[in-house]
């Protein structure tokens, strides 16, 4: 094989957790990332601490990359199990790194043209180091096997191993550069796949779904945060605690989900942007809060980073299957905002946005992610988090004692046309604020009178109607008229938008993505008429029952054509779209039919129910 | 100051002689002594009976959700430690369906004052048992009489570290309005759990029945201190026969939750808040994105 | 005025809390029932225990009454402000009874030709027995006025106070006496709306929805019940509670609404009947576990007896606003059955046939009622609940130690085409059985497999479909052919059903009631179909957002052409919803015009959105 | 019995070193010396590490929702009163989001034995601090150190009215064993607190550590009375320098809550259903219909 792909292509690291796959596989793509490559970066794990397989996988490339992809072109098998997994889903061409001889069958492997090479790497690594290195020396490996130079990784481990002791980091250089000159020896240049740090090195940033959404929300004038652990949501309030004291931000770890949410709550009432991060079973406990929230019209900031269900289900993976639980959650019906960023880029904006919704229409706001969105990393361009963007709107907030003078006391819930009573804080001013979660009247006072009830219910409901002239509309990605319109929400943007591109640089068929950001409510009007003018619609969601289509379908009585589901806690890619689409390319980049389409998988494009 | 000052234009409901009317007043009473102001205070309550407290006065009110106004009086003194909290509930709402955050408040330590409307009865929802019944007694829910021991709520808040242990009564506002006082001026948690008769549904516990078994521990023993835990442990155990009255447990010096948070030292989220309404100043931020160069 | 009305008539006696209106009303409604006559009674509350005005409603007829109904032909004030409300409800030809000279305006009264009447009740109760009695007196004074013969009423008396002592009794008895001597010489036989016992006493039983539910429920095998008291489901824990020993059944007051969902799904798992009642504040506690009880199939009955919200909201009030967050409530995909009796019949049988559903899909099913089902009093014939017609089917549930030779260990959750898996409880015979909330292989061990949960999920999710089979069909009532068709669920049917007859019985414009018993899963295609030969389509629901609306339009696509929503906590009655129909009766019952459309209510016919 | 009679063909996935495992072979150990058939016994666990332990035995075994065995196991002893039913499950989902089911279950007394994996951390959620963690304890959400004082479970069981209170070490098994022996055999709820070094999140509460503090109160005292509530509450606060395992506190002769339930006299509710099942008998409910009447 002479000819040679050049920055476009895929490495995993497979092995049993407690390995170190997935720092060591983080420390691989920062050395990538700081020669200027793009990059995007998927971990999978199980729940669980110790054993059982893990990977990592890092998508390498000279242009903007915005999800995963099969085939790999490396596996980096720490254990025998990682190349069984794995098998299908590799190259032809491609090459498995082995740190010692293990059992396996490489005859299916060699008939698709893959190599595979045993390396001495754990030997080294003990040599040199000791057993726990020996990550380190498989990811030398694979530098010296796909041409990229060492001095990359040095840096980053002596920057990460420093920190510990300048000892620990001369070891594992040590080790490193053991197993480079080794791979070296073995392989030369000739794999076909390699990677090339670009001329000049572009400044990136390296950041995942939470982390965007804390800065954001950071930005966006946050400053208290009560959650209780739970993946994929830890990792927001874990980053917001380890901010340097100054930023002033309270980080509250509580006793439980419905703690979280009411001190929260608690927090915004007295006028502090507050949020709370949770996954679906911990909004589960918290749903009864959002209702108070609703009542008592305290914005309220709650983040569902969404991961496979129901129940405890699979803990570590990814799913899209609580949007219509959101989005109708707690007894009775009070106004609320549910946005889906797509993107990282999108889950920075939704962090600050989500505050000034919150204050502008008093309500809770539920930023909506998934593990997938939550916790890949993708190279983003510095400008792509722009503080000097972030606008602070804190609606109706009333700044300061602007209310002492009302006669007859101040009116917290004084009807007005657009639902939006402006709103004083506690102790800000003399005025004393009164809010109760039974119906109340303008005072906040208890009354089940008649008449004020409707009235108050009409204005509660009104702001959802005035919010939804803010909303956003639904974003067309692509050619406007295409013979396929993809429909989506949250992560799955991504593996749409590539595949998407694909299919159109394919020529034959073209094709479109309909995202649609701000859920609830909806501008259905534009969402109809996008709808109306597509040619053929297909749903794409990571979910069993299709929630967008049903959604849509309530709101606009359109029907999809066509529902591309996957609910196996792993991410859509854009190959396993398009193959299921009955539109895989024709290029090389093909995969084994095992990986995109198991028999008893029963991936069937349904009619949306 | 005048405590008419906390005088709400509402109507009352609270049946005629119920215990809650003595927790109002002495409430009122103990601020007014204090001369804080009906905007400086935060009263928080949850749904029974007695949490419509809030709805009765004039001061910043926050009528949640049942058996949760605790974690919400945390959010609002960890946001705005300037507040003064208070929380006032029923037994139900507070050792019930609340027991969990009443644990937790406890060891926490925020600056919370909490009164606790103990009328060992389920009083809106029309008289089941609540936690704090004594055993065997009877209601639509426990016709056999109740088969769990009462909860008690004196020792539960001393074992989880509870740093101010009290019991007022209904029938005494002045010595509750003291045990408030003393509950606010206290840095720290403090619990007042106020023996309040139910007239309507609880034909047990009523005002003849604590008054013939309270006494004031100031009053019996001088020498009583209620800094020891192992006495109050004793006198926490006391209440068949015996039931003392006024401050069982007072431990100073122990900080506050909020005393801790490095955060809050010369700030609080609400001040940034407030200040970023202004001034987002963006460029504070810019070096973060350092770290995920 | 010589015509008289027989047996045609509301009365309704009005007063704070705590002066017995509830438990007098009641009363007087046994007394009336004994006689054979038909009735339908109300009560109106506040959520509050003393103070503030409370009423009691009972409508009298000779034929069987489906709903409560404007106007009042008696009311009996106890407090001025008892007139003051309820003013504008009184027929013309009406009386009021004032007990003792109150300050009101009568001139609006006279009017209309209503006559007013202060009696000295208040002094007869003291003289003959005490204050409390005043009601006793003042429903004599009815009874005069109606010429209702006191000797049912005495009886009444005997038994309900002789249980406490044969004195109170007889001062009751007497005080009845005096009063009803003393309104008969001042009504003489003048009144024009009348009671007369039918000749022959036909015995019947008066119910409420939530007594027909425990009954249900317990004939169904139901033998746990846990809860945690919330208006207004607690009285069917507490109706279970009181129920003699023997029955068996175990009645838990648990510590919070999730310490109760959560031991009725542990006795459930053990293979015990259980049930969780609750309204819709505690159910949003629940949700976690309900989806528990999804994932782990363990069967679970629920009640949601809902009432106003959002959150606390109008706690005593009626109100259908939590359809749409059952139906999705928890994080994740999984099946659960929701059915919505509409009559007091329908509940008891939702008792115990929830429970074979459960059985049979194992999985969790509600039963959703509302505040003005779960509490309003109808007569019921006696063989309308009738335990002959009660089945008991437990489904696949495994009954002896047929599973105990099972190689390689039980399969709880086997692989089957309708997704259903037979089910051996834990200790009845020597397989062990294993249950987690994580994704599970088929013994119920926790895997993350990739093929396994796509097969699992498909096997759960299959149960939906094959009960959909066995769901109820919508149902049609009135002619099959009408101009117009009231869509509509739950409890709204009573009003919606004689507002129906009434428009058919007036010619012109022909109408009938389309209600929908199972709403998740639900008949699609019927519904569908049953809409799509609909001439006009007007939904009737007692909720803000027209819930079911959306959810036909989700399922079906199908758009109502009007809306009729309610959410003041107080219930429809067929007056209001042929006048909001523009079909008002031109019959001798006509209301005041403020009743039904009070200028500031909005009370919009609206499109759905 | 041959302990091995609950050994499960699943792997196990805890980290090498993880007291754990000590915790499922001390239950194992436990059953096979009470000659308890696998079908017999009922082990209901939550979510975190440790709750993944009736995964790896052959017993029957639910493993519901974080903080929630409780509830369901006394939903399951109340129904079906000859299972043994035994709660594992770690101390963030018995003390933290459980606290309020621990609180009641303490009074409540159903006949279960709890076992609490207790680390002093997270584990399954990757080292946050958890309710019994040390002040100061520095973790991910606590990186200025915890702030709360730890909750002492033992004081607390003390002070809810457990009427059985121990602790073990999972460095000691066969001690572990005789408490869960001794906690089985006990009538009521029995607590049996685990101290459990987590090897992978909690490098200050170690194996190490564990046992230069521990001794056996038994051992160290042979006239300790395990049945004084003052002696148990004075060893449950012993912590810092000293730490005593074995049973702190033990009282027998008070009824359980099944006991107290007049309709499990001779019956329960799961054979009242089953029976059911071919004999509905519905003429028994005919005169219900006459209250109605
Ligand atoms: C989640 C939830 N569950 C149940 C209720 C119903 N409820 C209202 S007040 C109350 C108990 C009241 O008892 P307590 O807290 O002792 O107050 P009291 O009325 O006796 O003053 C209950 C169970 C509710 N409002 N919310
Ligand atoms: C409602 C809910 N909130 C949060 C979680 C996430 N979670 C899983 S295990 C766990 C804590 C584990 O700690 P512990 O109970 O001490 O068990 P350990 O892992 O230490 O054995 C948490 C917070 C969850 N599963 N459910
Ligand atoms: S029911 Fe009891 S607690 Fe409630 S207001 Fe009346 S007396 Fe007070
Ligand atoms: S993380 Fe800790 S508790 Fe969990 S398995 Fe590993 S050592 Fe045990
Ligand atoms: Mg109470
Ligand atoms: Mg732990």
């Amino acid at each position: 094989m002479t000819e040679k792909t050049v920055n476009d292509l895929s490495i995993m690291i497979g092995g049993d957790a407690g390995q170190g796959v997935e720092s060591s596989g983080a420390g691989f793509c920062l050395a990538l990332a700081r020669t200027g490559l793009q990059l995007f970066a998927l971990q999978d794990y199980r729940s669980q601490i110790c054993g059982g397989h893990n990977f990592y996988e890092i998508r390498i490339s000279d242009r903007p990359l915005y999800s995963h992809r099969e085939p790999i072109h490396v596996l980096i098998a720490l254990t025998p199990e990682s190349v069984a997994l794995h098998l299908d889903s590799i190259a032809p061409g491609g090459a498995v790194i082995l740190p010692e001889k293990f059992e396996i069958d490489e005859a299916p492997l060699k008939e698709r043209g893959i190599s595979v090479d045993s390396l001495p790497l754990m030997k080294i690594a003990e040599e040199h180091g000791n057993r726990l290195m020996l990550n380190t020396a498989a990811l030398a490996a694979t530098a010296a096997l796909t041409g990229f130079p060492l001095e990359y990784m040095e840096q980053v481990i002596r920057e990460n191993f420093g920190k510990k002791s300048a000892e620990l980091a001369d070891t594992n250089v040590a080790v490193a550069r053991a197993a480079h000159e080794l791979a070296m020896e073995r392989f030369g240049e000739d794999f076909p796949f390699r990677i090339e740090p670009p001329k000049k090195a572009t400044k990136r940033m390296l950041m995942n779904g939470n982390e965007a959404i804390a800065l954001g929300a950071l930005a966006g004038g946050c400053r208290f945060v009560s959650a209780y652990p739970m993946t994929p949501g830890t990792s927001i309030i874990e980053f917001l605690s380890a901010l340097p004291h100054e930023y002033g931000v309270v980080a509250k770890h509580a006793e439980d989900e419905i703690a979280a949410v009411c001190m929260a709550l608690g927090a915004s009432f007295t006028g502090a942007r507050a949020m709370t991060p949770t996954s679906g079973g911990g909004f589960s406990l918290m749903v009864e809060a959002v209702g108070l929230a609703g009542m008592t019209e305290v914005p309220l900031v709650l983040v569902d980073a969404q991961r496979g269900g129901p129940s405890t289900g699979l803990p570590t993976r990814t799913e899209q299957s609580d949007l219509l639980f959101t989005i109708h959650a707690s007894q009775g019906e009070f106004p609320r905002i549910v946005t889906a960023p797509t993107t990282i880029e999108e889950c920075f904006e939704a962090g600050w946005r989500a505050f000034n919704l919150a204050d502008k229409y008093q309500c809770p706001v539920i930023i909506m992610t998934d593990t997938f969105l939550a916790s890949s990393l993708r190279t983003l361009e510095m400008d792509a988090i722009d503080f000097g963007r972030v606008v602070i709107d804190r609606g109706a907030t009333v700044k300061s004692t602007d209310v002492d003078g009302e006669s007859n006391g101040y009116l917290r819930f004084r009807f007005s046309d657009d639902g939006i009573s402006p709103r004083a804080l506690p102790g800000r001013g003399t005025a004393t604020i009164t809010a109760a979660s039974d119906e109340h009247d303008e005072t906040g006072h208890i009354t089940e009178d008649s008449d004020n009830r409707v009235r108050m219910m009409n204005k509660r409901m009104q702001k959802l109607e005035t919010a939804r002239a803010e909303m956003k509309s639904p974003i067309l990605y692509g050619p406007k008229d295409a013979d396929l319109t993809l429909v989506c929400w949250g992560s799955t943007f991504g593996a749409c938008r590539e595949a998407v591109d694909e299919i159109n640089a394919e020529g034959g068929s073209s094709a479109n993505v309909l995202r649609i950001i701000d859920l609830w409510p909806m501008r259905e009007e534009e969402v109809r008429e996008a709808l109306e003018s597509c040619k053929r619609r297909v749903l794409v969601e990571q979910n069993y029952t299709a929630q967008l289509g049903k959604l849509i379908r309530m709101t606009t009585g359109i029907e999809m054509d066509d529902t591309l589901t996957k609910f196996d806690g792993r991410p859509f890619s854009p190959p396993e779209i398009k193959q299921r689409l009955g539109l895989e390319a024709g290029s090389g980049n093909e995969v084994g039919p095992k990986d995109l389409q198991r028999a008893d998988q029963e991936y069937v494009v349904r009619r949306l129910r | 100051m005048d405590p008419r000052i906390y005088n709400a234009p509402t109507k009352n409901t609270w049946c005629a002689g119920c215990g809650d009317f003595a927790i109002l007043r002495a409430l009122k009473l103990a601020l007014a002594e204090q001369v804080i102001a009906p905007h400086e205070v935060l009263v928080v309550s949850g749904i029974g009976c007695g949490s419509k407290l809030p709805d009765y006065m004039n001061v910043n009110g926050f009528m949640t959700i049942h058996g949760r106004p605790l974690p919400v009086a945390t959010g609002a003194a960890l946001a705005n430690p300037e507040l003064k909290v208070v929380v006032v509930n029923g037994d139900g709402d507070s050792y019930g369906i609340g027991g969990n955050h009443f644990l937790h408040t406890c060891r926490r330590n925020p600056n919370i004052t909490h009164i606790v409307e103990n009328n060992q009865v389920y009083g809106l929802t029309k008289g089941q048992y609540s936690p704090t019944s004594d055993k065997g007694y009877v209601t639509t829910t426990s016709p056999d009489g109740s088969m769990e021991m009462a909860l008690n709520p004196l020792a539960v808040a001393l074992a989880a570290g509870s740093t101010f242990v009290a019991r007022g009564f209904a029938g005494d506002p002045k010595q509750m309005a003291q045990l408030i006082v003393a509950g606010m001026q206290h840095n720290g948690y403090a619990l007042i759990d106020v023996l309040q008769p139910c007239v309507t549904f609880n034909r047990v516990n009523t005002y003849d029945w604590y008054r013939s078994r309270i006494y004031k521990l100031d009053e019996m023993d001088e020498t009583y201190d209620p800094s020891s835990s192992e006495a109050a442990w004793e006198k926490a155990h006391e209440w068949e026969e015996r039931i003392p009255t006024g401050i069982l447990y007072n431990r100073e010096g122990i900080p506050t939750y909020e005393d801790q948070v490095i955060q809050l030292r010369d700030n609080s989220p609400l001040k940034g808040t407030l200040s970023l309404w202004d001034d987002p100043r963006p460029e504070q931020y810019e070096s973060l994105k350092e770290q995920f160069v």
